[in-house]
């Protein structure tokens, strides 16, 4: 039985609010946010729905054609619902977190109706099933983003508006030549079709390597690998929800989700070893890993800091795609989610302290653990986590990377993992130090930079309960990932689909 | 009997020929605008000489009755007490432009001749038995090439209405008196009048709100021209 | 190539409630013009109410073909054949015609009660109307006749609309753009009168049986296209086309380069793929030509500091994109899938700008008219104010970025893919740099109505509606992208 | 019921911290015991735990699939780790009264330091639980790192300039280890596809690079263990710390650097290939000079918390060796292991006690000083094999040697053994040196006193297998005594020939002076690349501006070019005109 209705509903649920938001006045502020939590929660719903029946076994396809040989094709896979739950999930916390973070803030419509595009286009990203749909969403994805970066509207927020868009649409247009490519090369190539590319292999195998070349390449600008990353720290100056959706789940994943889909689905892993690409790929994640940590040590403010982590731990995500063996698989997807979860409890708690006691440098964040204990402890949840250490979701990930490494005999993965911790343990661990163990103005040393008092807890409650539930959440993936249904359990399950025929 | 008729024809075409080319390179305006009647007015005689007697009614109709009177009223000779009346262009380009358009005016003489040197295959061999023709031509090429050297729209204008007028020649001396071609050059005659009129008055707007000396320029007011 | 342009007898003749429709949408524009011109409507509502059966007839006429086909009309008068035909190509030209039309004549009773634009407003109505009416009669036309008669209406009231803002600059704009434009029809003229001396007829139809290449052919293909090309604005014959915009109403800036530019180009297509079916270097100077026109009209769009000239610029570089696909249309021994494919492309990109184009316009004259700037840096703030017009600014300017999934993705991608399958790299790779380009600009003009450190103005309130109308219309454009298959449908059908 | 009696004693830390939460927030200032009878208490369901029998869980939810198990080897020692974090809490209580009645006062430093202690101390503690009874990887490490990184606190917490150089070398030596252990998981447990200690054990001896993982490993945990190289933070943290938290940190937490390698270390497998054989080897010399440099180092330390930390880095060594005996001599092993669980604990308690007598020695109660400093002498002694549990200990080691003749070995262990008596002989002294009247209370020397006693009494309360461990035959009993005359007397000659010598001691944490200085000076180019990297970057954006601004003057003198195409547009039609012509002929003639 086909619900075509379903992932149709799902991709509607956001665009709606989108329409119904932008078609609302200004100050219709209740309103609003009650379209908006209630239509996330929708989503939630459907998603659910979704995960059901594939894991039953359904399989859920829209389809109608745009021009001949060319078709609009939604489907439900279990790599997509992995993705299109995390961002429906992550979007309910950041929606709510954006609604308390923006009380009071000019130009809230825009904000929240760009905001459920972008969500939008990435649960198209995650259903879509050809290149053709999926770059339609990959680029309006480009698209949403752009106000919300601009959102604050200041000079610095408009240079890295241009920055983003600069490295951005000009990945899209890499990206739209290499599938055009593929689609003069093979037609039109479903992400369902079992066989991959391999027919082409014999005739085509420089084409092949080009086409993949420019695909990742324009999917690796969004997933911020090096070189190509230099629009990530400076989008830094979005407001804090944005980064926290733009790192954890819309723009960066979104891009390593496309190499994903691309390895996997389109070429099919057996071709991307024939071809070679697949090392390029794991040693240009391996340089991102550590460089990204190597520049974050360097950072002197909490959001660049984090942006240089999202650098090098995004390319995880690669690393696991250019490490051969489900193991590497596993270790990909399950990052794919659990970055996204620890990545966005970090920027939560980073606009925390920025919207509670204007902390924006590293310095300034001595002795925060009293004024704001759950904040601090969500944000050390989620260092520990970047760094890889148990029971954080990031070790399980760290865990499955390494033994994929060492069973795909690339034993220098296993270093670059190592060092990665260390490093990143070099750059989380004195922020958790200043954070726990010096004193600071809570203990009658100096002042905060520009404290409020938001609401009767450390903070407005808005801000505080999303990000206590990302942080448990990373926290019980990590704890809990032999769990059915787990972020581990549900990238087996993908990971099997792709090695077992 | 054919070599009378071709008297005639020479005589015209030697006519419209001369008054083109005073009307097109005289900078005295209103000079230009008197020979451009006498242009029209041996246009409608060379209508009438080849048997075309619906556009040479036309012609006297929209050429000598209606625009000339259009170009006079642009002059400012027509509605006194107006702003001053233009006489003189008083413009004077740059050697190169004009190098290069006397060799564009050349080239697309020599193109326009091939290209009915094709279409009248015996042409090559007596080219004098279509004066009229030739003159079309000569006339449509130069004014062309005068449409695109000057700068003054007045000039601009009488140079339009002149290429109309070599290409009107050209068509009926391509395509004889077909029912076609007349219904062709009918509704050019109307387009250039039209059109002249058109102009006409935004030259007299134009000069009524920018003065004289804005009318020369073909750019707009505030670039310098190059 | 002829056949797609419906040059072919017809199987079935006209029902009688066809001809009525033809008539309707050829000659109601006009008369609702005069009528307009006598008794001018202050409301959009009369508009709209006038617009129905013109729209209807459109319809009636999508129906007709979609039940039997091409259809064709010849009279003869005095000796003279005048034809129409009706195929699918023409079908959507005069849908688009009729869409674009409708919408300009509704958002102008509320632009001309804003912008308070004196006695000449009058004229407005009927100049639309005929070129409303002479830009549905060059879709339909197939005799050379019809075509100069409905391209010199076209033209000569182009210009009077243009000019109907009376100011010095935009009379010395409408003065250059009148003389090229009676220049340009009179090189057409002049190719026209090769054709008709050497095969001694006028109808399309009956041409494109006898003509073999030959220099006649050749010379007035020659003549014809740089009197076109200068009409149409093409690279490197569009200066005139900026400083028209730049002082033009914002209704007709959009019926202007939305429709008529293309008018001379449609012609230009047609033309040529009589005259000329298997030339090599005639197509590849008009793509290299758009090569440049997509660098230069970007850069051009680039680097302006008024709002106009941002959007008429672009319209350089948009045309650019329908130059670059004229090996594919015109070229020898292209195959026929990316003949085909570059044939759709072409027209989906020239319908989906149309629109897109049309839209833009009317979000800039909105902008311009509440913030009484002509400047990008006046939109300084108006993220803030003036959101619905940004809004429609931003989906007509995803159209001719060419960013999924609007129509002009769709037409980029087939043409892409016409143009790899043929190999023509450089082609390629202009319509890439377009879309970058496209966005440096369009992203600049967002970058100054996202700043919110502006000081704040006054900003006059819009009539209602006139920001719907332009967001209906860039819908349209954006919509197209997924739907690309109903318009793509029409040109399918109808092959003999 | 045993499952209820795991949860908990798992479950229990996390009531304590719960606790001590809600004393900080919600009870009035001078009413916050921070070391109420619930804290006390963290420890003990665990040390029941360990006495109620050997029991197995297996749960697939938890992490990367759980495995716990309570067998011969974890009771034993979750009963001495659990006995001395009882202990070391009560004594902890007594320890910071007078820091407790400072932050009642309302002195925020000491409400926030102490805070911190009682938050982490029960997670450390169930960080050490959790690693003992943890039989897959995920667990081990898991508890490993929590126990590693909450220990961090115990060593910090004073502030002072020395704890914080003492905390500093102790975590960065600690993310190194977590780093190897890290790889050397990884490795094994990828080669074998396992996700149990058990199976990194046996990919250990199978795979082809096995010692390469065994030799990751064991330096990972070495680092907790003090493996000589790695040993330096041990005499840098210890004297900076409180009493109770160097106990613990010496007494057990160290030990769990030993349980690793007890856990993945294949000791006693039968087929140890040569190359692992040749790695014990190593392993052996490693721990020997660990056991005399330790000794020769430590005598001259001034702070007895310093000497005493030699101490724990010499006693580790001769654990190390004996370890390493596991790899060199497999059929040693079996009989070994109880012996060397026993030299553990009865360490562990001994070190623990010899801790908390520092604390006993600057505030001395009011008892007779000869009954003090005998009660203080006497874990020194048990430790130097003299008397007691460190008799029956020396000998549960030496008799398997003897019965499988590794006589060499047992000499050596002789003379680490006065390096031991040394030892704590220097520190005893030092002790007395700077021995301070008052201010003890109950809690602290009554935890001392049980401690010590426990220490001596060992044998008699572990959970070891029946009848693996007895007395040493009383022929023996010189042989193993001897070592403490000689060590005291050693200890009295060296002070009596290094007195007239003045000069600088030596510093406390040895070769961490000599890393730093290499570390910094290795530092000092790299810093110099990046401020090179820095500079080219931002000379390059300078030059990328400019070349921008150029281009852009290039391009608006360029663009100006659209007024001459404005000028000369009917020009350009006929040109256009012309050129299509030209060319479409010059095609059609060819």
């Amino acid at each position: 039985m086909n619900a075509a209705w379903l992932p149709l509903t799902a991709l509607a649920t956001s665009l709606l609010v989108a329409v119904t938001i932008f078609a609302l006045p200004e100050e219709a502020r209740r309103l609003r946010t009650t379209i908006n939590i209630g239509a996330a929660v929708v989503k939630i719903i459907l998603v659910t729905l979704m995960v059901r029946r594939v894991a039953a076994g359904h399989e859920d396809i829209f389809s109608f054609q745009v021009i001949g040989g060319l078709d609009f094709v939604l489907r439900i896979d279990a790599l997509g619902v992995m993705f299109a739950g995390l961002s429906s999930l992550l979007w309910l916390c950041t929606t709510i977190y954006a609604i308390g973070y923006l009380e009071g803030s000019a130009n809230r419509k825009r904000f929240f109706g760009f905001f459920s595009l972008c969500v939008a286009s990435t649960i198209g990203i995650a259903l879509a099933d050809n290149l053709f749909t999926f770059l339609i969403f990959y680029e309006m994805l480009t698209l949403s983003t752009y106000p919300l970066v601009v959102h604050r509207g200041t000079e610095k927020a408009l240079n890295a508006g241009r920055v983003y868009l600069r490295y951005t649409l000009s990945a899209g247009v890499v990206l739209l030549l290499g599938a055009v490519l593929l689609n003069n090369l093979t037609g039109d190539q479903s992400f369902s079709s079992e066989e991959g590319l391999g027919d082409y292999l014999n005739d085509h195998r420089g084409l092949l390597t080009l086409i993949f070349i420019l695909l990742v390449s324009g999917l690796a600008v969004k997933a911020a690998m090096v070189p190509l990353h230099g629009w990530l720290p400076r989008a830094m100056v979005a407001p804090a929800p944005v980064s926290a959706l733009l790192h954890a789940v819309a723009v960066v994943k979104a891009g390593a989700f496309g190499i994903l889909r691309v390895v996997y689905d389109l070429y099919g892993i057996e071709l991307s070893v024939e071809l070679g690409v697949i090392t390029g790929l794991a040693v240009a994640a391996s340089i991102t890993i550590i460089y990204g940590s190597l520049r974050a040590i360097a950072q002197q403010e909490l959001k660049p800091l984090l942006a240089f982590s999202t650098v090098s731990q995004v390319s995880y995500v690669i690393l696991g795609i250019g490490i051969f063996g489900p193991f590497g698989t596993v270790g990909a997807l399950a990052h794919l989610l659990h970055q996204g979860l620890m990545k966005v409890t970090l920027f939560f708690c980073a606009g925390n302290y920025a919207e509670e006691l204007g902390i924006h440098r590293i310095d300034e964040i001595d002795g925060a653990g009293k004024r704001m204990p759950l904040t601090s402890i969500a944000f050390t949840i989620g260092a520990l986590g970047m760094i890889g250490l148990p029971p954080v979701a990031g070790f399980i990930t760290k865990w499955y990377l390494g033994v994929g490494a060492i069973q795909a005999e690339m034993y220098w993965v296993v270093a670059v993992l190592v060092a990665s911790s260390t490093l990143n343990a070099m750059y989380f661990l004195p922020i958790l130090h200043r954070l726990w163990f010096r004193p600071g103005p809570s203990h009658g040393k100096g002042n905060w930079p520009h404290e409020q008092r938001l609401g009767r807890l450390e903070t407005h409650g808005w801000l505080l309960w999303p990000m206590m539930f990302t942080a448990l959440i990373s926290l019980g993936a990590g704890l809990f990932a032999g769990l059915p249904y787990s972020p581990l359990d549900w990238a087996a399950r993908v990971a099997s689909g792709e090695y077992l025929p | 009997m054919i070599a009378s008729f071709d008297a005639i024809e020479v005589l015209l075409a030697l006519c419209l020929t001369g008054s083109a080319f005073v009307c097109l390179f005289d900078r005295h305006l209103i000079r230009a605008c008197c020979f451009f009647v006498v242009f029209a007015v041996s246009m409608v005689l060379a209508w009438w000489q080849l048997g075309a007697p619906w556009l040479a009614a036309a012609e006297l109709l929209l050429g000598v009755m209606l625009t000339s009177p259009c170009f006079f009223y642009a002059l400012g000779h027509l509605s006194p007490g107006a702003s001053a009346p233009l006489k003189r262009d008083q413009f004077s380009e740059p050697w190169s432009r004009v190098a290069m358009r006397v060799v564009l005016a050349l080239v697309w003489f020599v193109m326009v001749g091939a290209a009915i040197r094709f279409v009248i295959a015996d042409m090559v061999y007596s080219p004098a038995e279509h004066p009229l023709l030739l003159a079309g031509v000569l006339i449509a090429a130069t004014a062309l090439a005068a449409f695109a050297l000057h700068r003054h729209l007045f000039r601009r204008l009488l140079a339009f209405n002149l290429l109309g007028s070599g290409v009107f020649i050209l068509l009926s001396g391509v395509a004889g008196s077909s029912a076609a071609a007349q219904a062709l050059i009918s509704v050019g005659l109307l387009v250039a009048w039209l059109g002249s009129m058109l102009g006409a008055l935004l030259i007299r707007q134009l000069m009524h709100l920018e003065g004289v000396e804005a009318l020369g320029r073909d750019g707009e007011p505030k670039e310098s021209t190059t | 190539m002829i056949w797609r342009f419906g040059l072919f007898d017809s199987t079935f003749a006209p029902l009688a409630t066809t001809h009525w429709a033809l008539l309707v949408a050829l000659v109601f524009p006009l008369l609702l013009g005069v009528l307009g011109a006598l008794f001018p409507p202050k409301r959009a509502f009369p508009v709209a109410l006038a617009s129905l059966p013109v729209l209807a007839s459109g319809v009636m006429l999508l129906s007709a073909f979609d039940q039997s086909g091409l259809l064709s009309w010849q009279w003869e008068i005095a000796g003279l054949i005048l034809s129409l035909r009706l195929n699918g190509l023409s079908v959507l030209l005069l849908l688009t015609t009729q869409c674009i039309g409708v919408a300009a004549a509704l958002y102008t009773p509320g632009y001309l009660r804003l912008s308070e634009t004196g006695p000449l407003a009058r004229w407005l109505w009927p100049l639309m109307g005929v070129v409303l009416s002479a830009l549905s009669l060059i879709w339909l036309a197939t005799d050379l006749l019809t075509l100069y008669i409905a391209l010199e209406l076209m033209g000569l009231a182009a210009v009077g609309m243009l000019m109907l803002s009376g100011k010095a600059p935009a009379l010395l704009a409408g003065m250059r753009y009148l003389l090229l434009a009676l220049v340009g029809s009179l090189t057409y003229l002049l190719g026209i009168a090769l054709i008709l001396g050497h095969w001694g007829r006028l109808d399309l139809q009956g041409l494109a049986k006898v003509i073999e290449p030959g220099p006649v052919a050749w010379f007035a293909a020659a003549l014809i296209g740089a009197g076109l090309a200068l009409k149409a604005a093409l690279f490197p014959l569009h200066a005139w086309l900026t400083p028209v915009h730049e002082n033009a109403w914002t209704p007709v800036s959009a019926l202007h380069a939305g429709l008529v530019i293309k008018a001379s180009l449609f012609m230009l297509l047609q033309l040529w793929s009589i005259l000329l079916p298997d030339t090599f270097y005639a197509p590849r100077v008009i793509a290299w030509l758009g090569l440049l026109a997509i660098v230069w009209g970007g850069l051009l769009a680039w680097r302006t500091d008024s709002l106009k000239t941002l959007v008429a610029s672009s319209t350089v570089a948009q045309l650019g994109y329908l130059m670059v696909a004229f090996p594919l249309l015109l070229g020898p021994d292209i195959a026929p899938l990316p003949r085909a494919l570059a044939w759709e492309g072409f027209w989906l990109q020239l319908v989906g700008h149309a629109f897109a184009k049309a839209a833009m316009f009317m979000a800039a004259g909105n902008l311009i008219l509440a913030t009484g700037e002509h400047t990008l840096k006046g939109l300084a703030g108006t993220s803030r104010r003036l959101p619905l017009s940004l809004l429609v600014f931003g989906i007509a300017s995803i159209t001719l970025m060419g960013l999924p999934p609007s129509s002009g993705f769709t037409a980029k991608w087939m043409l892409l893919q016409a143009m790899i399958i043929t190999q023509q790299w450089w082609a390629v790779a202009a319509l890439l740099t377009g879309t970058l380009l496209t966005a440096a600009y369009v992203f600049r003009m967002f970058r100054y109505s996202f700043d919110e450190t502006a000081p704040r103005h006054r900003y006059q309130p819009l009539a209602p509606g006139m920001d719907l109308i332009a967001l209906t219309l860039a819908l349209i454009a954006f919509a197209l992208g997924l739907l690309a298959h109903f318009p793509l449908e029409l040109m399918h059908g109808g092959s003999p | 019921m045993i499952t209820l009696l795991l949860a908990l004693a798992l479950l229990w830390p996390f009531g304590v911290m719960g606790h001590a939460v809600w004393l900080a927030y919600r009870a009035p200032e001078s009413q916050r015991d921070y070391f109420s009878v619930l804290w006390l208490s963290a420890a003990w369901p665990s040390l029941l735990l360990a006495y109620v029998g050997e029991a197995q869980w297996t749960m697939d939810a938890w992490m990367l699939g759980g495995e716990w198990e309570l067998n011969s080897l974890s009771r034993p020692w979750l009963a001495f780790t659990a006995l001395l974090w009882s202990l070391a809490a009560v004594h902890a209580r007594g320890y910071f009264a007078a820091e407790q009645a400072q932050a009642q006062r309302g002195d925020q430093d000491a409400q926030r330091r102490l805070l911190r202690l009682a938050l982490l101390w029960p997670l450390t503690l169930l960080g050490n639980v959790l690693l003992i009874i943890a039989q897959d990887i995920a667990s081990f490490y898991l508890g490993f790192a929590v126990m590693t990184f909450a220990a961090y606190a115990l060593v910090v917490h004073t502030g002072t300039q020395e704890a914080r150089l003492g905390a500093k070398a102790y975590l960065i030596l600690a993310v190194l280890g977590e780093g190897l252990i890290l790889g050397g998981f990884l490795w094994s447990a990828g080669a074998a596809d396992t996700l149990m200690l058990q199976g990194v054990r046996e990919s250990i001896v199978s795979a082809e690079h096995g010692v390469w993982m065994a030799a990751l490993l064991c330096l990972g945990f070495g680092v907790k263990a003090g493996v000589i190289g790695l040993h330096v933070w041990l005499p840098l943290a210890h004297p900076a710390a409180p009493a109770p938290a160097s106990a613990v940190l010496s007494g057990v937490m160290i030990k769990a650097g030993l349980l690793g390698w007890i856990s993945v270390l294949p000791l006693g497998h039968a087929q140890v290939s040569g190359a692992l054989a040749q790695f014990g080897h190593w392993m052996l010399v490693a721990g020997l000079a660990a056991a005399f440099a330790a000794a020769v180092y430590g005598v001259f330390q001034r702070h007895p918390k310093a000497v005493l930390a030699y101490s724990s880095i010499s006693q580790m060594g001769m654990m190390t060796a004996l370890v390493a005996m596991g790899l060199v001599a497999p059929d040693v092993w079996p009989l070994l292991w109880p012996g060397l669980v026993l030299f553990a604990a009865h360490h562990a308690l001994a070190k623990g006690s010899l801790f908390m007598g520092t604390s006993i020695s600057e505030h001395l109660p009011r008892w007779p000083q000869p009954l003090i400093w005998a009660l203080l002498a006497l874990p020194g002694i048990s430790l130097a094999g003299a008397i007691g549990a460190g008799l029956v200990s020396k000998w549960g080691v030496k008799a398997p040697l003897y019965e499988m003749h590794h006589e060499s070995l047992i000499k050596l262990l002789s003379w680490a053994a006065v390096g031991t008596a040394a030892l704590v002989s220097a520190a005893l002294w030092r002790q007395w040196q700077q021995r301070h009247q008052g201010g003890s209370n109950r809690e602290q020397w009554g935890a001392w006193l049980v401690a010590v006693i426990a220490a001596l009494l060992t044998p008699l309360w572990l959970p070891l297998p029946a009848g693996s461990i007895e007395m040493p035959p009383l022929k023996e009993w010189l042989g193993i005594m001897w070592p403490f005359p000689v060590g005291v007397l050693f200890a009295a000659v060296g002070w009596l020939v290094t007195r007239p010598l003045t000069g600088k001691t030596l510093p406390a944490g040895d070769l961490w002076w000599f890393y730093a200085f290499v570390v910094g000076s290795v530092l000092v180019p790299i810093r110099a690349f990046g401020h090179c990297c820095g500079r080219l970057k931002s000379a390059s954006v300078v030059t990328t501006q400019k070349a921008e601004e150029t281009l852009m003057g290039h391009l608006t003198r360029l663009l100006s070019g659209e007024s001459w195409l404005r000028h000369h547009t009917s020009g350009l039609m006929m040109m256009l005109a012309v050129l299509l012509a030209a060319l479409l002929m010059w095609e059609g003639q060819r």
